[in-house]
């Protein structure tokens, strides 16, 4: 069971998060423009690394906030955790 | 009752003012407080304790702890009843039954043994190979295969014990109370770090416990109870016996099953620990030679507990076989305790002679340079071969000897308990010195000590769990000094000698069977065949031979069986390396897994501020989400359909009232709730006006139609939002993930008021009268509150919020309500409705008045694939502005002629209630695969309209009003029906506009 | 040297000596006409119909391991064609047909035991769905009945039927053609067979690099050496999208944790297979006597073959709740596997791209079953460069035009 | 019409024979209290007024720091970086939301009352940290959870809010309505 370092409530176990994907993904400004291609790239494809990984978790059971965490998905180490949007950002 | 004949006069760590008694296969027992369910078979001289898996072999006991792979037996019966248990870790209680598992008609004529005979047709692999014709017989074949299997029998009652789970955290975790860990605990609990000490024994000690070597100038069961007082006065501290620590996950997280007694049987400790030192020990490796699983065939150190902690000496006559030193102290336990020991024999051609002498001033003659080659005997050991060697495995051994004996204490060197560390992701490395795999390089915040690291004398193993201690203190930020070790005496080693397979009088594929797997029958001449075969891998050989398969996960046999390989193979045995080591490390329940989420705990059950009346008017409940909601409310007599059916006329007729309080509700309020929620619906959400509702839908960005609601205007910055009952945290979050990840700048607080209000739906042309005469501070007329609109009011002297929707097409009001008065507000709608016959109705009746109207379910109607156009509400789908999923709408797959659209289905005989589910096709009878097009999404029988609905998606349904085509009933069975628009009742809405 | 009783005897004689091996081991060619990358029980598949119906010999199969050693090893081994959408329905009944002659087929008994599966329903719309499906597979022509709560507690008395507990049963779906096989035999099955037909089988090779020239396919690095190819096929489960990347595509596929856990072996206690979507959990006794059960999938990605431990307690939690009398039993070992989930929850088996490179992944929690039958047709869209019937509407495509398979919809269940 | 006056929670069905004061176990007591009112509150407390604006009407701060309440008048939690719960039990409790309201009103934050759904259940004594880590992850260990404490976090199948009183001696337990009947449950069964 993982240990994720809330960036506002601390270390918390891994059952009071949820897990959001991949981070750094951004709905398209104008979706109409995109063809079918790009528009299925934006919905369904995602990186899928054996290694690093930057993704999103939610502290649900806690202050409610998504963050980023960077985490090795294949030791499961995590290097890190950063608020969004912030200046904390890597 | 038998005597106990193997028990010692004296001596021992059990408690003879405890006598206690106990059953084995039908017979009665005598044993002591203390022991463990094979300390007493070994008292008693019982040798043959169960039967091999597939040989049906005689089995004994051969180990004294997790190792141990025979002794496996049944205890209990009824629902109390435990199948495989290892006898070497059960403590005796007085009553104590137990059973072996195999042996038909008995243990001892076992009627399958002929397997023996045949064990070279049971190779490896040999299921494989057979069995396969003729096909159709395979039936049978299975069946005898399965009941030839399996070792325990589940009970056939539910459980009555229970369970618990417990978190807990600390700074140092210590793995195993042997010297190591003793030594660890008391460093790191001296630095002032929280400790928690966990041992799966009886008692803290580890294989020091009943031992007479003195440490610190006092004997060491004195030195064991000191140092566990110490840190037993720790606030801080916790020391956990009889606890398994059987599971190291990520982040440093250990589970631990705790044995309780009581109705407790088993606690799970959860824990989180910054450090985790691991003491577990080492276990004791056997050799492989043949015939040496016969009963009477032991670990020498195993002989060694027996004698000193319980009392027990396993035999009378013992030869020892070694290929090291530790077995030297058993040899002088034997003799301590009174057996004569034939020989030692060594394979090692020379010793350190103190060793030698020690052996042979108590009379034991030292066979230096020999093997045993064999063991003759079936039910018990008889004798044992023994030949001179020269160190070459490949050598034919001759010049034999026989020795007779009634016990062969063994010991192939030792094996570092490694299962924790790896677990956790560290590596192992292979000791070209001690021959064995020691940790390597740590992946968690863990470090080994003791003889789990491969430290074999006792001082080392005292420095090493020291070190441990004070290392893993220190990386917590403690400031750990170092205690001062206890004096012990330090003895000269002579190297063991790397010996696995023991040369035979024959060739190693044709020599009787020398066991590796003691429980799975596997055998050296397996490993071979494996290999020849092409299964080279470790992991190939494992799955083929069951090599480690077992319920002691190859403990004892493993790394024997690796070496072997390694041999057969040619390699190095690091290049062969291990299987993988997984939790569990010893086999714990599913109850302590579980805990107490079962039963009644097993997922919260939700109720709504109004339940306990619904329980008291009897409704029957349904499942919908976490909640438990009315589903009808049967009055005598009535089932499903009547009191359904009951309940719809009452509401079309007079006034019915439903419990709604289970819906998602969400308060949306800020600077930019506008341009929020026009971002989320399809719908023009900025034009409603303040007091209005309006019907939204919510799309995934797939465009596939994820939720729906009501949503009012409350303010020009502020929305209330509803949602369906299983989608509510769903939708919560998923709109809190929008704001924060992707419109962080938009200012929206979103808080859930699902709990905080309760709502209460009133139905029916009576309702605006029932509303009137319980006192309503607002103006309930249609003109002045029309359809679609909300309004705050004070109900019967409440507080409330109104909303003018209907979910079932008649004129209605929503209530919501604080709670906390949710349930008063119910009962006095009651009362005041007595005079309309106001009927209280539930989920089914809801279903079926809004499927009257055409209204659908999501998730019910909808299921992952429906967009919005497919439902027929094309209209709600903004042109002029970007919503969720609106991209996906364009994609070809959602343009396409012929997708499947909601339509209404009429049976063609007007009285057949379809199947929800009923797939539609078109050409009864046709050859397989039908083509389906469509399905039946729901279907009641509607007695306010006197025959039978159903909603349905029909592949380019709305085209096609008007056709007839047909529903599969099942067991090939066939309705015909009609499609028609989806709305039954009221097409011109006039009823819930009045 | 073919299997049967007899076989056994006479080896039994000379002491086992003189089995031959079930596969070779040889060095790596320079160059093949076709790869398959992956040696789950689907790549070995793949390359046995490719040698036995389409007349391509000259084929090799890439594992970076050992043969079925990925989530063909760590699999509950749960084998049914009752999936809802007709497109799965008719792939996996495909599969299912070609289960039932199996073991002669490979002359290896892969033990495929048609005990039957029960999939069970909690709630008013799990009852909905099981009807759906169950109509659905009777008109493709795929065995399968609504079995009512009565006739479960019949049928399997171990299971607790009570109505008063937290989610009764209350029915389920019996598709009595379904079962279980032996997960490990069915990889050895494939690669001896695919062996004798002149198929190289090269462990220890991990795929290091695909190499194309433009738009087509030429090779691939391996840790043992470049190795040529017109075609290659990639069947490497969790590992897909690390593929994929070699080849410089993009995958809609996410790798997770899927545990699964064993019980210590018991007598028989449990004859079918029993599966549960509310409760998540599923169960069946394995010819060993171990219960075999597995629990959910973990949400993060993963590549570490392990889970989450509260995932476990999970799925023991439901499988007392299906059955309160396991409650004493132990469990002896837990594992995982890396699952590669397709946001449809349903299979690829596609040319790509690339000319020549052709991805079968995307089986998720439920390709073991799948294994012949994937193999098959995939055997076929590499051979024809063309997709077969079967496969033509598991393309890349489907994710840009939004034609997807919805199994998560309805079917639920995914194993 | 109905008299409402005697209903104070609408919780008497769920505690049932117990009252409002239940000894769990030889060392720990439940108390429910349905009198406290409970406000969440949402707002940017980077927003110049928004936190003095709240300090004015509820007479103490707001706290900012993660898992720390603020004791005066009321006590206030944190929840989140702008999610705040105020539990009340002033005289003047009811009109507190009324009050915070019009305070915040231009300061763009959002306030509910909650108090009809969350209860807030009261655990005392000398067991409850041990009956606590029986359904709940979080440390309860003097060093890790302060008086005065805070953190949202589920115990057993529930989310929660716990807090530990600036006495360090009993915890409160906030709890959704819904799933209260269930945790109350769990607590018996684990005492
Ligand atoms: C716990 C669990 C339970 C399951 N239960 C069921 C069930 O009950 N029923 C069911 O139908 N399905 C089930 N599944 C799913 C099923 O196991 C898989 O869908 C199926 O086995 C996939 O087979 P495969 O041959 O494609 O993959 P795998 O067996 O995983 O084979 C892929 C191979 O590719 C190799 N590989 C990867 N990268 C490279 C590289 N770079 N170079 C060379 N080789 C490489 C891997 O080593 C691996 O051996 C379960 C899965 C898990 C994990
Ligand atoms: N060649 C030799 O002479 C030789 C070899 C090995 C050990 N020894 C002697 O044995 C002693 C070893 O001391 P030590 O402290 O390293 O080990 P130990 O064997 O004394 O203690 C280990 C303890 O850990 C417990 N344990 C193991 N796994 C556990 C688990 N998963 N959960 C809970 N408890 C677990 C064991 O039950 C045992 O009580 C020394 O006295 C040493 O001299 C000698
Ligand atoms: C269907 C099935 C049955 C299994 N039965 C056993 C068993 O009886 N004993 C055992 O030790 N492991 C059993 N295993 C687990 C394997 O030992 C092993 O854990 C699994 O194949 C994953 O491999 P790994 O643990 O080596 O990574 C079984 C696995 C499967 C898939
Ligand atoms: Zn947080």
């Amino acid at each position: 069971m993982l240990l994720i370092d809330c960036p506002w409530c601390g270390e918390r176990a891994e059952t009071e998060f949820s897990y959001g994907g991949e981070a750094g993904i951004t709905r398209p400004k104008d979706p109409a423009a995109l063809s079918d291609a790009e528009w299925a790239d934006y919905l369904f494809m995602r990186n899928n690394p054996k290694g690093a990984h930057r993704e999103l978790w939610n502290h649900s059971q806690g202050c409610r906030r998504w963050f980023g965490i960077e985490r090795d998905t294949l030791t499961y180490r995590i290097a890190g955790t950063f608020r969004l949007h912030g200046k904390d950002e890597g | 009752m038998a005597r106990q004949t193997n028990r010692l006069g004296s001596g021992g760590r059990i408690d003879r003012s405890r006598p206690l008694r106990f059953r084995f296969n039908g017979r009665d027992y005598g044993g002591y407080e203390g022991d463990t369910l094979a300390s007493a078979l070994l008292a008693n001289g019982v040798r043959l304790v169960n039967r091999s898996f597939k040989l049906h072999r005689p089995r004994g006991i051969i180990g004294c702890g997790a190792e141990e792979p025979n002794a496996i037996l049944q205890l209990g019966s009824g629902a109390g009843t435990l199948p495989n248990q290892r006898a070497t870790q059960v403590s005796l209680y007085d009553g104590l039954e137990a059973r072996s598992t195999r042996g038909w008609p008995s243990l001892r004529f076992d009627a399958s043994s002929v397997n023996d005979l045949f064990g070279r047709v049971f190779s490896a692999g040999f299921y494989y190979k057979t069995f396969m014709f003729p096909q159709r017989w395979w039936d049978y074949y299975e069946a005898f295969i399965r009941r030839s299997a399996g070792l325990g029998v589940a009970p056939d009652r539910p459980d009555p014990d229970r369970y618990e789970h417990r978190n807990a955290h600390c700074d140092v975790l210590v793995v195993g109370a042997g010297p190591a860990g003793l030594m660890a605990a008391l460093a790191a609990a001296r630095s002032g770090a929280r400790v928690i000490l966990a041992d799966q024994q009886r008692e803290p000690g580890g294989s020091l416990v009943g031992s007479d070597l003195p440490i610190g100038g006092r004997p060491a069961d004195e030195w064991i109870a000191a140092v566990v007082d110490e840190l037993r006065e720790f606030d801080d501290v916790r020391v956990l016996t009889h606890s398994i620590v059987f599971g190291y996950h990520d982040h440093n997280f250990v589970t631990i099953a705790q044995e309780c007694g009581g109705d407790m049987r088993e606690r799970l400790w959860r824990v989180r620990a910054r450090q985790v030192v691991l003491a577990q020990g080492a276990f004791e490796r056997p050799l492989a030679f043949c015939n040496n699983d016969r009963p009477g065939v032991m670990l020498a150190s195993a002989v060694s507990a027996y004698i000193k902690r319980y009392a027990v000496c396993p035999g009378r006559r013992a030869v020892v076989f070694t290929n090291n030193d530790s077995a030297y102290q058993c040899a002088l336990d034997l003799a301590h305790a009174g057996a004569t020991v034939g020989a030692l024999v060594d394979s090692r051609g020379s010793v350190s002679s103190e060793l030698t002498d020690r052996v042979e001033a108590v009379g034991i003659p030292v066979l230096h340079g020999h093997i045993v080659t064999d063991v003759r005997g079936r039910l018990s050991v008889g004798g044992v071969r023994v030949a001179r060697w020269n160190g070459d495995t490949d050598a034919r051994a001759d010049n034999s000897i026989d020795i007779r004996c009634d016990l062969l204490a063994v010991s192939g060197g030792w094996n570092p308990a490694v299962h924790l560390h790896s677990q956790a992701g560290g590596a192992i490395a292979w000791d070209e010195r001690r021959h064995c795999f020691v940790p390597a390089e740590s992946r968690q915040a863990n470090r080994s000590a003791g003889s789990g690291n491969g430290r074999w004398s006792l001082a080392d193993c005292l420095r090493d769990g020291r070190d441990a201690g004070v290392a893993a203190a220190r990386s917590c930020g403690f400031d750990a000094a170092e205690p001062e070790l206890p004096v012990v005496e330090e003895r000269d080693e002579t190297p063991l000698q790397p010996l696995w397979r023991v040369p035979a009088a024959r060739d190693p594929d044709s020599c009787p069977k020398q066991f590796l797997d003691f429980q799975n029958d596997t055998c050296v001449a397996d490993v071979r065949l494996a290999v020849r075969e092409g299964y080279r891998n470790v992991e190939h050989v494992k799955r083929y031979t069951a090599l480690g398969f077992g319920t002691d996960q190859g403990k004892l046999g493993n790394i024997t069986g690796m070496a072997v390989l390694a041999e057969t193979l040619g390699a190095p045995v690091a290049s062969v390396g291990t299987t993988t080591f997984r939790p569990p490390f010893t086999p714990v329940s599913f109850g302590v897994c579980a805990g107490e989420g079962v039963g009644e705990l097993y997922d919260p059950v939700r109720k709504t501020a109004i339940h306990e009346w619904h329980v008291s008017a009897g409704a029957a409940f349904e499942n919908v989400g976490q909640w438990h909601r009315p589903w009808y409310f049967p009055r005598a007599g009535e089932d499903l359909n009547s009191a359904v059916a009951r309940e719809c006329l009452a509401t079309r007729r007079s006034i019915g009232i439903l419990d709604a309080s289970t819906l998602g509700k969400i308060d949306v309020q800020g600077r930019d709730a506008v341009a929020f929620l026009e971002r989320i619906y399809p719908h023009k959400v900025g034009r409603m006006a303040v007091g209005r509702c309006a019907y939204g839908l919510m799309l995934g960005e797939d465009g596939m139609v994820m939720d729906d609601g009501v949503m009012t205007r409350l303010g020009d910055r502020r929305y209330y939002l509803t949602t369906t009952t299983g989608g509510a945290a769903r939708v919560l979050a998923w709109l809190e993930s929008w704001l924060q990840t992707e419109w962080p700048d938009l200012e929206v607080y979103l808080t859930s008021l699902t709990d905080q209000l309760s709502t209460i739906s009133v139905a029916g042309p009576n309702s605006r009268r029932l509303l009137e005469k319980l006192g309503c501070s607002i103006d309930l007329s249609r003109e002045q509150f029309p359809f679609m609109s909300m309004r705050q009011a004070d109900l019967a002297g409440l507080p409330v919020q109104l909303f003018r929707v209907s979910f079932s097409g008649e004129l209605a009001f929503e209530i919501n309500v604080d709670s906390a008065h949710a349930l008063a507000l119910w009962q006095t709608l009651m009362d005041a409705g007595r005079e309309f016959e106001i009927t209280p109705y539930g989920t089914e009746t809801m279903h079926v008045l809004r499927a009257e109207k055409g209204f659908v379910i999501v998730g019910q109607d909808t299921d992952g694939s429906v967009t919005p156009i497919d439902l027929g509400l094309e209209r709600m789908l903004a042109k002029d502005k970007d919503f969720l999923g609106k991209r996906s709408l364009a994609r070809p797959d959602c343009v396409r002629e012929g997708r499947k659209q909601l339509v209404g289905l009429l049976s063609a005989d007007g009285r057949t209630v379809l199947r929800e589910g009923a797939q539609l096709i078109e050409e009864p009878g046709a050859a397989h695969p039908v083509p389906m097009i469509g399905h039946v999404t729901s279907s009641y029988m509607s007695d306010c309209l006197g025959h039978p609905i159903a909603l349905a998606l029909v592949a380019g349904g709305r085209s096609r009003h008007g056709e007839t085509i047909h529903a599969s009933l099942g067991a090939g069975s066939i309705a015909t029906v009609t499609i028609v628009p989806p709305v039954f009742y009221d097409p011109q809405n006039e009823r819930q506009h009045d | 040297m073919k299997y049967s009783a007899l076989s056994l005897l006479r080896n039994a004689l000379s002491h086992n000596r003189n089995w031959p091996e079930a596969w070779r081991s040889p060095k790596p060619k320079k160059k093949y006409d076709a790869l398959v990358i992956g040696g789950g029980g689907h790549g070995l598949a793949t390359a046995y119909y490719l040698a036995r119906d389409h007349g391509m010999k000259d084929v090799a199969v890439l594992e970076k391991g050992w043969i079925g050693g990925g989530n063909t090893g760590r699999n509950t081994t749960i084998v049914r064609s009752n999936y809802l959408w007709t497109e799965a329905a008719l792939l996996y009944e495909k599969s299912m047909q070609l289960w039932e002659g199996l073991s002669q087929d490979l002359n290896y008994n892969v033990m495929f035991s048609q005990r039957g599966v029960y999939n069970l329903g909690h709630t008013l719309q799990d009852m909905r769905d099981i009807e759906r499906r169950v109509s659905a597979n009777r008109l493709n022509g795929i065995d399968a009945e609504v079995v009512t709560a009565v006739q479960l507690k019949k049928n399997i008395p171990q299971l607790n039927t009570s109505p008063t507990s937290r989610y009764p049963i209350l029915g389920a779906s019996l598709q009595r053609r379904a079962g279980v096989a032996r997960h490990d035999a069915v990889a050895w099955g494939f690669a001896r067979a695919a062996d004798r037909l002149g198929v190289d089988i090269i462990q220890q090779c991990e795929v290091t690099g695909i190499r194309r020239d433009g738009d087509g396919i030429i090779g691939v690095d391996t840790t043992r050496g470049a190795i040529d190819a017109d075609r290659v096929g990639v069947v490497v489960a969790g590992h897909a999208s690390v593929l994929a990347s070699m080849a410089g595509i993009r995958l809609p596929i996410q790798s997770h944790p899927l545990q699964a856990f064993v019980s210590e072996p018991l007598k028989p206690v449990l004859d079918t297979v029993v599966m549960s979507n509310a409760v998540h959990g599923y169960i069946s006794q394995s010819d060993k006597g171990e219960l075999v059960i597995g629990a959910g999938i973990d949400a993060y990605n993963g590549y570490a073959q392990r889970g989450s431990f509260p995932t476990i307690e999970h799925a023991m939690q439901a499988i007392i709740e299906l059955f309160p009398i396991f409650s004493r039993v132990r469990m002896l070992r837990m594992w995982g596997g890396i699952v590669d989930v397709a946001p449809d929850a349903c299979p690829i088996i596609s040319k790509t791209p690339v000319n020549g490179l052709y991805f079968n992944c995307g089986w998720g929690t439920g390709g073991f079953k799948a294994t012949p039958g994937s193999g098959w047709v995939f055997a076929h869209t590499i051979a024809n460069d063309e997709p077969h019937e079967l496969n033509r509407a598991f393309d890349l495509q489907r994710f840009e035009s939004g034609a997807l398979i919805d199994e998560h919809g309805a079917a639920a269940v995914a194993h | 019409m109905t008299d409402l006056s005697q209903r104070r929670h609408g919780l008497e069905t769920l505690v049932g024979a117990h009252g409002d004061r239940e000894q769990l176990s030889a060392t720990v007591t439940l108390e429910i209290r349905a009198a406290v009112r409970q406000l969440n509150l949402r707002g940017d407390p980077g927003k110049a007024g928004l936190r003095t604006a709240a300090e004015e009407a509820l007479g103490q701060a707001l706290p900012v720091q993660p898992n720390a309440t603020t004791a005066g008048p009321h006590t206030i939690c944190w929840l989140g970086p702008d999610e705040w719960l105020v539990l009340s039990a002033t005289p003047d409790a009811a009109n507190v939301a009324t009050a915070l309201e019009q305070a915040l009103s231009k300061h763009g934050a959002a306030v509910n009352d909650v108090s009809g759904g969350q209860v807030l259940l009261h655990l005392a004594g000398s067991g409850v940290r041990d009956l606590l880590a029986k359904g709940c992850t979080l440390d309860f260990h003097p060093r890790a959870f302060a008086p005065g404490a805070c953190a949202q976090s589920g115990l057993a199948k529930a989310n929660v809010l716990i807090r530990l009183d600036e006495d360090g001696e009993a915890f409160d337990v906030v709890v959704r309505r819904s799933f209260a009947d269930y945790l109350l449950r769990w607590l018996r069964h684990a005492a």
